[in-house]
């Protein structure tokens, strides 16, 4: 039996068209828009005015707090302007447009490809590094890496959990990075065990990348105390709860984080931007983004820089299909659809995912049949149909004894609902109005 | 006019039954025919009229302590009356009512009026309160009444139109609450 | 470039294949079997009935949408199709078509539309049909028509009473269960196979069984809610079987016999008026199990499942309450 | 054995709500809510056995000496408003928790007729002390059942779109009548 | 006539017992609680029906009391009398507010505000909201998909087919807000309903600069701020590239509905103007 | 005029008053009603008395009852002219659908059926109630039976190999009819077989508690009172 998480879980047609696919680098764009706001917490404060020449990898904006992540520049040129303009959230946001001149790097930036092995660094300069660099995890989630590497006073850590799961369809980017950088990785990972003091790192990926198992057991085998946990291929075994139940079998407490039961998960990107950084002072300004779907030409990965236009992703990978009806930033579960191919790639785009016209409508919906499949696919443990029945009839305040907040929306109940219930839009929204309440309530 | 309106508000706007849904034991208990609700209705209009009137008389005379239980004496004496008398002239119709009869005392509707309304009005108004009210009661019950025996035995006031057994469920305590709850149903669209 | 207009929505923008018009007509297809036998043993009648009730249903179905609910139309979906077939199988053979318009009227009008329709009614509609009929019109709803092979003849008059019947009969004149069953005219084997007096579709336990298993096969149904009340009512009544075996009937008599089959894979397992976890699913069963030997054993009635799933239905709210999924994590951390 | 019986008949074949009518607006008007719905069956269950007991003591050892059984409503009436109000002045004060329970539901039982009813039928019925006592909380328990069963289908209701006409006391009419079909399976138990 | 002799006796004799038990009881076992929810329960029918939805007057009286305000609370058997002088008992006249009404502040219908994504989910402004600005490109105005209606218990607001944003119907709308705490835009406002329900007001709370703004929408405000210029009584601010009219100061004058070169500000139930006919069909949209 | 203040005093005299002037109220409309109340009893009975026995209404009536199998029989000797034309006999059963149903019986003096109805009974609305003559004719076929000529001397419905034809779908309510006709029948021949007995040896009978009672003497003389 292979390692999973216990209860719930879908499984998803996989369609990884991109992987295998190596890690192909695009020419650069005219003009790229950096948001300020790419990482969960506080938006950056913006350094550069309108007009200043920048540099690859200098500092634009400026960490706003603690959570909360240093911008940098991905391209060399001018500041075109400061202003809001639509970005993947779906709204216009305050972005840095910077006009693209040649393509000069900061000079502290190790520009060589060789393999910095020699982690003689300590945990401090590591946090300090992270934070400087603008690490935020790529998993998705975007929180800032620093964060994460300050282990609360009175918390040990004992495990760090790489998370190489991409249990999302259609990506591909972890994947491919695991083939192309693993050693890498695995320094990135001795760096983050160093910085939180873990005594291993369980890096897990799922079955259905029986190559990057391979080569990262081989390669793991160099470096002490690094084990590579296959998987069953479960969705959303990616969740960081779900990832620790089925490596370690602990319960991160609802409410609670990996950190309560010994515990920091990253991403296998997030392990090779803290490499990066520490060990060639290179910012994160830019990211793997796998371009992919059903009509997409040419399935692809790339390795782009923030800022640049979406299109310019699209293009690369052969253009937009004739029948393109939807495109979403990220995975097909819990991706976000954007309404302008025109937005920036951010820190959190993981995929580019492009979905024809007769697939981009969601299916029929029915009232709820009370089938109890959602019941039953939650990994949370939660009732999504009765969550959102209250949530409709607007009883917030109930939400918090069904656990509304534990819910990670994974979307695994919306897509196993024969009857096509919108069932996550109305739970986020339950969440959304319980926050508010419990916040008005505190203060 | 005043007093117009406080006759006709009974009957659909105020119905006991249909809007305000109170009384609904007898409401559902003796509909099985339509003679037997008009038989409920009228007993529990005399109850009403003769306590509204009682009380209004009476009122300034009660200190205020001893109100409800002087008005529950009232109203339980009138029904003690109808009580007898039913059994006296009417003994089929009072047989078929049965314990339904001394319960009028509870009906919500009869101290509600004497409380809400006799006991801050004239005794004419009151009078024309109750008469208002409890013939909105009997037009609820006979209408119920009458729904339930028209589908229930084929027949209405006892006359049988279809000469075989009618749905048996609407004499039995399902199709009372399946008739009340279309009545009301129907009551509401036609309000609004 | 021209492009065509993006759709945007919510996560998630994958989809489960499955959808409520596939396991209605799911359902449909697992009913055929009960359906052929009935044919064989009823003949044409069998048809008649089955096309009387769905033509019925379908039309409610959509007439109280068109004028009472003026959503948009979902006749298609395929459950009033579903009720009639089960409507159907829920009364005898000759029955007048009448009734059966009665009885789709009650079941669509009463036992669903009233809710606003698919999903929203907490009884199950084809039952609500079924126990309005046998309570308003027992005489029809009791006559069974005797079964023959093949026979085309559209109306039969020769009728008979069902076993449970025969025994309730005999066991309360005082009659011994031995010598019941001695002079009863049905092997189990006749039950197994359907040759045995009864509503249409609960004749043959064989071809229930058969659907039920499509049905568990293609993931419409779990195995808790036949399972739980199927072995209630077998270890119920062995117990009582074992009390005295004269005054009770055996365990694989009241399996056999009657609506058990139907109503345990069939009607109790509706998802619309069932629990939603599994921890619920077999107390509802459970429940059902026992309200069905009680009234068979000591009740009026012959026959107890129409009734204990509806009162059973009833309770499903307060199950789901108490039969919550275990949460990930229980403990709150402060 | 004949207490058993009494006591099923009362909750299942002749369910006071479902098959006899008693106790209408309260079954309708307290059970938006399971929580309500079990304090308010707790409070009948109490007020109805003490009702019970006293009238029928007021029956057999006043009103039969002194021949006016006639007065029956009267007498029960007044008995069983001031027991209730008593019941309440005394809980409020020894026992504010159980007060807090049942005490809100205790002014709306005087004019619920399930009690009246039921402290009417054990003399119509010839039961003697036992019995009665027996009768009412079967009848009580009865009540709850209904009460407790309606509240969680109504509660699981409320969430639910339903039909404009109907939302409120129509379907829960309808749900009482399906619930009283439903009952009706119990027929012949005892 | 011993039956009547008996009757007397034995009844007078129940009626003074009780009544005696009763006031000692009551004397002994005497609870103090707050006086008014005595007032309130002497105003109140004593039906004890629970036809309130209260356990009981009394429960009904204690709600009351507690209550910030007696919206909601109704005695079935009482009647709004009764419902008058509960809230004289308990001092809760209705403040004396100048009356005012619901207002919706955008007007870019569907031939002014065109789709540019095909929104798909549950027809809710809220989830709609979170998900994104919305099907055009003004991310600031009306989803049109009825958030408001959907909570207006007086039937006051409706979404116009054509259009497809919200009316409000001023028969109807008692002010009571929930429309505004219900859309998540912040579209809808209370304002003063006016002299003859008078009322003028910018219909536009877009954000954007004039040209992002006039992209979206043909009547969005543009915040050219020729309206503020235009006003005498310096009742028009721009805040934020939109202009808003503070309806204390609005003397109802007109000018600056004249000024704004894209119609965004309407004016409601006024005579047509003699001159200048062809203006007239921006407060159709509003109508 | 203002409100009486709630003293004690006053509270207590109000309640008193009031109570006061409903028990006499009520005492005199009782007086009024009890006569037409027991009239029309007396007449429910007559009425029921002469349906089986037909020609009741113009005798008098001699009653008496006896206790059998849990419950009471009363027999209603009618004499006309001095002779007996028939007895009517208040009978039971208890295994109705309902429970107890009530059935008066008339029976000549060879202890033949005249005619049978129900009084009382709580079977179902359009099933067991069939067996009720105002709802249905069904009871006819009792007409003229004669108990002592059956197998076992046992009236039986022809399910269980008897005579009577049951109501469709109401065998029960049917077999509980049998069952009460049947008791009476017992009764009355057993009493007829003890008064044979009785009138050889006078003074025995302990069970028979006899009341005779004439109804029309009765009504005279509440009437005058
Ligand atoms: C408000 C908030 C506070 C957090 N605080 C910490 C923290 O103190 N330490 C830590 O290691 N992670 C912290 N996290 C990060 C979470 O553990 C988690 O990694 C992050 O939310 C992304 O996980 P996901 O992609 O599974 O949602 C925090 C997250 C949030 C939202
Ligand atoms: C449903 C769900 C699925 C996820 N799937 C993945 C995944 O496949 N790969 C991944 O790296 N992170 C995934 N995440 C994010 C992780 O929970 C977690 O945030 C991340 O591993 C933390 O690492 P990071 O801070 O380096 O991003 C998922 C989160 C959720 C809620
Ligand atoms: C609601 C209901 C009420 C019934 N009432 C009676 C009744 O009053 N009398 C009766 O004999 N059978 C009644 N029955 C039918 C019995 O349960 C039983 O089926 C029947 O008496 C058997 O008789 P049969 O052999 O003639 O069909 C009733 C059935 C139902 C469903
Ligand atoms: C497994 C299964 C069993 C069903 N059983 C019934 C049934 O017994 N009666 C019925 O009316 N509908 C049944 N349906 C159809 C549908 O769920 C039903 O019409 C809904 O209750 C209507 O809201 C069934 C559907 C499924 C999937
Ligand atoms: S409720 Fe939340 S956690 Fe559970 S399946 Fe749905 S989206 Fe996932
Ligand atoms: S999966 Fe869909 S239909 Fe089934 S219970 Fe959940 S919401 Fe209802
Ligand atoms: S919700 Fe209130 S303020 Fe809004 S339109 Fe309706 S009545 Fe007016
Ligand atoms: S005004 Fe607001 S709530 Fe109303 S439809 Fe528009 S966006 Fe929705
Ligand atoms: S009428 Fe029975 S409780 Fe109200």
């Amino acid at each position: 039996m292979l390692k999973t998480f216990p209860k719930g879980g879908v499984h998803p047609k996989e369609n990884k068209f991109s992987a295998g696919k190596p890690i192909e680098t695009i020419e650069l764009p005219k003009q790229v828009s950096i948001p300020i706001a790419q990482h969960i917490g506080a938006p950056a404060q913006p350094v550069v005015n309108k007009g200043d020449v920048v540099k690859v990898g200098q500092l634009i904006a400026k960490s706003g707090g603690f959570v909360s992540a240093n911008i940098h520049s991905s391209v060399s040129g001018k500041v075109s302007k400061i202003d809001k303009i639509l970005d993947t959230s779906g709204y216009k946001q305050t972005c840095i447009v910077i006009d693209v001149e040649g393509d000069e790097w900061l000079e502290t930036i190790d520009k060589s490809k060789d393999l910095v092995a020699n982690t003689d660094v300590s945990a401090d300069e590591i946090r300090t590094k992270v934070l400087d660099c603008g690490i935020v995890g790529l998993g998705g989630a975007t929180f800032p890496t620093h964060v994460k590497l300050s282990v609360p006073p009175g918390k040990t850590c004992e495990h760090l959990v790489i998370n190489a799961v991409e249990c999302e369809p259609y990506l591909t980017a972890d994947h491919q990075i695991m083939m192309e950088k693993a050693d890498e990785i695995m320094v990135g990972c001795k760096l983050i065990q160093k910085a939180i003091g873990a005594k291993k790192v369980l890096i897990g990926i799922e079955n259905n990348k029986p190559d990057a198992i391979k080569h990262m057991s081989g390669i793991a085998k160099k470096y002490e105390n690094i084990e590579v946990h296959a998987l069953k291929v479960m969705y959303p075994q990616g969740g960081e709860k779900q990832l620790i139940k089925a490596v370690l079998n602990r319960e991160v407490p609802s409410g609670g984080l990996p950190i309560d039961v010994g515990c920091v998960v990253q991403n296998v990107g997030t392990a090779f931007a803290v490499y990066e950084a520490v060990q060639k002072n290179k910012p994160l300004f830019e990211r793997v983004v796998t371009v992919t779907g059903k009509s997409v030409a040419k399935p692809c990965n790339i390795l782009a820089r923030i800022g640049t236009p979406v299109n310019e992703l699209i293009e690369f990978a052969g253009g937009l299909p004739e029948d393109t009806g939807k495109v979403v930033n990220g995975g097909p579960m819990m991706g976000k659809a954007v309404s302008t191919i025109t937005v920036p790639v951010t820190k959190g785009t993981s995929g580019v995912l492009i979905f024809p016209q007769e697939s981009a409508a969601r299916p029929e919906n029915h009232n709820c049949i009370r089938c109890g499949r959602c019941v039953s696919v939650c990994p949370m443990g939660l009732e999504p149909y009765q969550i959102k029945n209250m949530a409709v009839v607007k009883m917030f305040e109930e939400l918090e004894k069904e656990r509304v907040l534990d819910c990670i929306e994974c979307g695994s109940c919306a897509y196993t609902c024969p009857a096509g219930v919108p069932l996550l839009d109305y739970i986020r929204q339950g969440k959304a109005n319980l926050n508010k309440i419990l916040r008005s309530k505190k203060s | 006019m005043n007093n117009l309106k406080n006759f006709t508000k009974g009957f659909i706007k105020e119905n006991p039954v249909f809007i305000l849904l109170l009384g609904l034991c007898p409401t559902l208990g003796v509909t099985t025919s339509a003679i037997n609700g008009l038989g409920m209705g009228l007993a529990t209009t005399f109850v009403l009229v003769g306590s509204n009137v009682v009380v209004a008389l009476v009122k300034k005379l009660i200190p205020d302590k001893v109100r409800i239980p002087s008005f529950i004496v009232i109203i339980a004496s009138f029904v003690t009356i109808i009580d007898l008398v039913m059994a006296g002239y009417v003994p089929a119709l009072y047989e078929s009512l049965g314990l339904f009869i001394p319960l009028i005392v509870v009906n919500c509707i009869v101290l509600g009026r004497a409380e809400a309304f006799a006991s801050k009005n004239t005794v004419f108004s009151s009078l024309i309160d109750g008469l208002g009210m409890g013939l909105g009661f009997a037009f609820a019950l006979t209408l119920l009444g009458a729904v339930r025996e028209i589908l229930g035995s084929y027949s209405i006031f006892g006359y049988k139109f279809i000469n075989t057994d009618g749905i048996l469920v609407f004499v039995l305590a399902p199709g009372a609450f399946f008739g009340l709850a279309y009545l009301i149903a129907l009551m509401k669209k036609i309000n609004k | 470039m021209a492009i065509n207009k993006l759709t945007v929505s919510m996560s998630p923008h994958d989809y489960g294949k499955d959808s409520v018009k596939k396991i209605m007509y799911g359902v449909v297809i697992a009913m055929i079997p009960a359906l052929l036998v009935s044919v064989y043993y009823f003949g044409l009648d069998a048809i008649r009935v089955n096309l009387i009730a769905i033509a019925a249903c379908v039309f409610f179905e959509w007439l109280f949408q068109k004028v009472f609910i003026k959503g948009k139309l979902t006749v298609v979906d395929g459950s009033a199709v579903v009720t009639g077939m089960l409507l159907a199988f829920n009364v005898p053979s000759n029955l007048p078509w009448w009734i059966i318009v009665i009885g789709a009227l009650v079941s669509i009008g009463i036992g669903k539309m009233s809710f606003g329709g698919l999903g929203n009614n907490p009884f199950n509609p084809a039952l609500v049909g079924r126990v309005f009929l046998l309570i308003s019109f027992p005489v029809q709803m009791t006559s069974w028509p005797k079964v023959s092979v093949l026979n085309f003849a559209l109306t039969d008059a020769q009728t008979g009473a069902t076993p449970l019947a025969i025994v309730k009969e005999g066991l309360s004149n005082g009659e011994s269960y031995s010598s019941i069953m001695n002079s009863m005219p049905h092997s189990y084997v006749d039950m197994m196979v359907g040759q045995i007096g009864g509503s249409l579709g609960e004749i043959s336990a064989a071809a229930l069984i058969l659907g039920g298993l499509y049905m568990l096969f293609r993931k419409i149904i779990t195995w808790h809610i036949p399972v739980s009340i199927i072995g209630t009512v077998a270890i119920f009544t062995a117990i009582l079987y074992g009390i005295n075996p004269e005054t009770y009937a055996d365990p694989m008599f009241h399996l056999l016999t009657g609506g058990l089959m139907l109503g345990a894979i069939f009607m109790a397992t509706d998802m619309v008026t069932s629990p939603m976890t599994p921890k619920g699913m077999l107390v509802y069963g459970f429940g059902i199990g026992v309200i069905t030997v009680l009234i068979r054993v000591w009740g009026a009635y012959p026959e107890g499942v129409s009734f204990a799933i509806l009162i059973m239905n009833a309770v499903v709210p307060l199950i789901n309450n108490w039969a919550k999924p275990k949460r990930f994590g229980e403990t709150i951390k402060k | 054995m004949e207490y058993i019986l009494i006591i099923i008949s009362a909750i299942f074949v002749n369910n006071i709500v479902l098959a006899q009518f008693l106790g209408i607006c309260p079954f309708l008007g307290v059970s938006g809510k399971v929580k309500t719905a079990v304090g308010m069956g707790g409070a009948v269950l109490f007020v109805m056995t003490l009702a019970t007991i006293v009238t029928w003591l007021i029956m057999t050892y006043v009103l039969v000496p002194f021949e006016i059984q006639y007065m029956q409503t009267i007498a029960y009436i007044l008995v069983i408003a001031s027991l209730v109000q008593m019941v309440e002045i005394i809980l409020k004060k020894i026992s504010p928790s159980l007060y807090q329970a049942l005490g809100v539901f205790l002014p709306l039982i005087t004019t619920n007729c399930a009690i009246l009813g039921v402290a009417i039928l054990v003399i119509q019925k010839d039961m003697d002390l036992g019995q009665s006592v027996v009768y009412a909380v079967g009848n009580a328990l009865g009540f709850m059942l209904a009460l407790v069963i309606f509240a969680g289908l109504r509660e699981h209701l409320d969430k639910l779109p339903i039909p404009k006409g109907m939302k409120g006391v129509p379907a829960a009419l309808v749900m009482a009548g399906i619930l009283a079909l439903a009952f009706m399976g119990f027929a012949g138990l005892v | 006539m011993d039956i009547i002799l008996n009757t007397l006796i034995t009844l007078s004799a129940l009626g003074v017992v009780l009544a005696v038990i009763l006031f000692f009881v009551a004397q002994k076992f005497k609870v103090v609680e707050d006086p008014r929810i005595d007032d309130v329960e002497g105003c109140l029918p004593g039906a004890n029906c629970g036809g309130c939805g209260y356990p009981g007057c009394r429960g009904f009286a204690e709600a009351c009391v507690k209550a910030d305000t007696l919206d909601g609370m109704f005695c079935p058997p009482g009647g709004n009398d009764v419902m008058k002088s509960v809230a004289g008992a308990l001092g809760m006249e209705a403040s004396e507010k100048e009356p005012q009404i619901a207002v919706v502040r955008c007007n870019g219908s569907h031939e002014k505000r065109r789709k540019t994504t095909v929104y798909d989910g549950p027809s809710s402004c809220a989830v709609s909201h979170s998900l994104y600005g919305g099907d055009t490109d003004c991310a600031y105005g009306c989803l049109g998909l009825g958030d408001c209606v959907e909570v207006c218990t007086f039937d006051a607001i409706y979404i116009d087919e054509e259009s497809g944003l919200p009316i409000v119907d001023e028969e109807n709308c008692t002010a009571c807000g929930a429309c505004v705490k219900a859309c998540p835009k912040s579209i809808i406002e209370l304002r003063n309903k006016g002299k003859k329900s008078r009322r003028i007001y910018v219909s536009c709370v877009n954000h954007d600069k004039g040209a992002p703004a006039k992209r979206a929408c043909d009547s969005a405000c543009i915040a050219c701020n020729k309206c503020v210029k235009a006003c005498p009584f310096d009742a028009i601010v721009v805040d934020d590239f939109c202009a808003y009219i503070d309806f204390e100061k609005c003397k109802l004058c007109r000018k600056c509905v004249e000024e704004c070169p894209t119609g965004a500000i309407l004016e409601l139930n006024f005579p047509p103007r003699k001159a200048k006919v062809e203006k007239e069909e921006t407060s159709e949209v509003a109508n | 005029m203002a409100k009486k203040e709630s003293t004690f005093f006053n509270m207590t005299l109000t309640l008193f008053v009031i109570t006061a002037v409903a028990a006499v109220a009520l005492g005199y409309v009782y007086n009024i009603t009890k006569d037409p109340i027991q009239k029309a009893k007396d007449e429910k009975l007559k009425t029921a008395i002469n349906i089986v026995v037909p020609g009741a209404d113009k005798g008098t009536i001699e009653e008496s009852k006896l206790s059998v199998d849990g419950g009471e029989l009363v027999m209603y000797k009618v004499i006309v002219d001095g002779n007996c034309i028939g007895t009517a006999v208040k009978t039971f059963s208890n295994n109705g659908f309902g429970g107890l149903i009530t059935v008066m019986v008339g029976f000549d003096s060879e202890g033949k059926i005249i005619d049978s109805n129900v009084l009382e009974h709580k079977e179902t609305p359009g099933l067991g109630d069939k067996t009720s003559k105002s709802v249905a004719p069904w009871n006819e076929q009792f007409k003229g039976l004669d108990i002592s000529q059956m197998k076992d001397q046992m009236l039986k419905v022809t399910k269980d190999g008897g005579v009577v034809n049951a109501i469709t779908a109401a065998t029960i309510s049917s077999r509980a009819y049998c069952d009460a006709i049947q008791r009476g029948w017992k009764a009355y021949m057993d009493n007829i077989s003890k008064a044979v007995a009785e009138d050889k040896q006078p003074d025995t009978d302990e069970t028979v508690n006899e009341t005779e009672t004439d109804v029309e003497q009765i009504m005279e003389e509440t009437n005058n009172e």
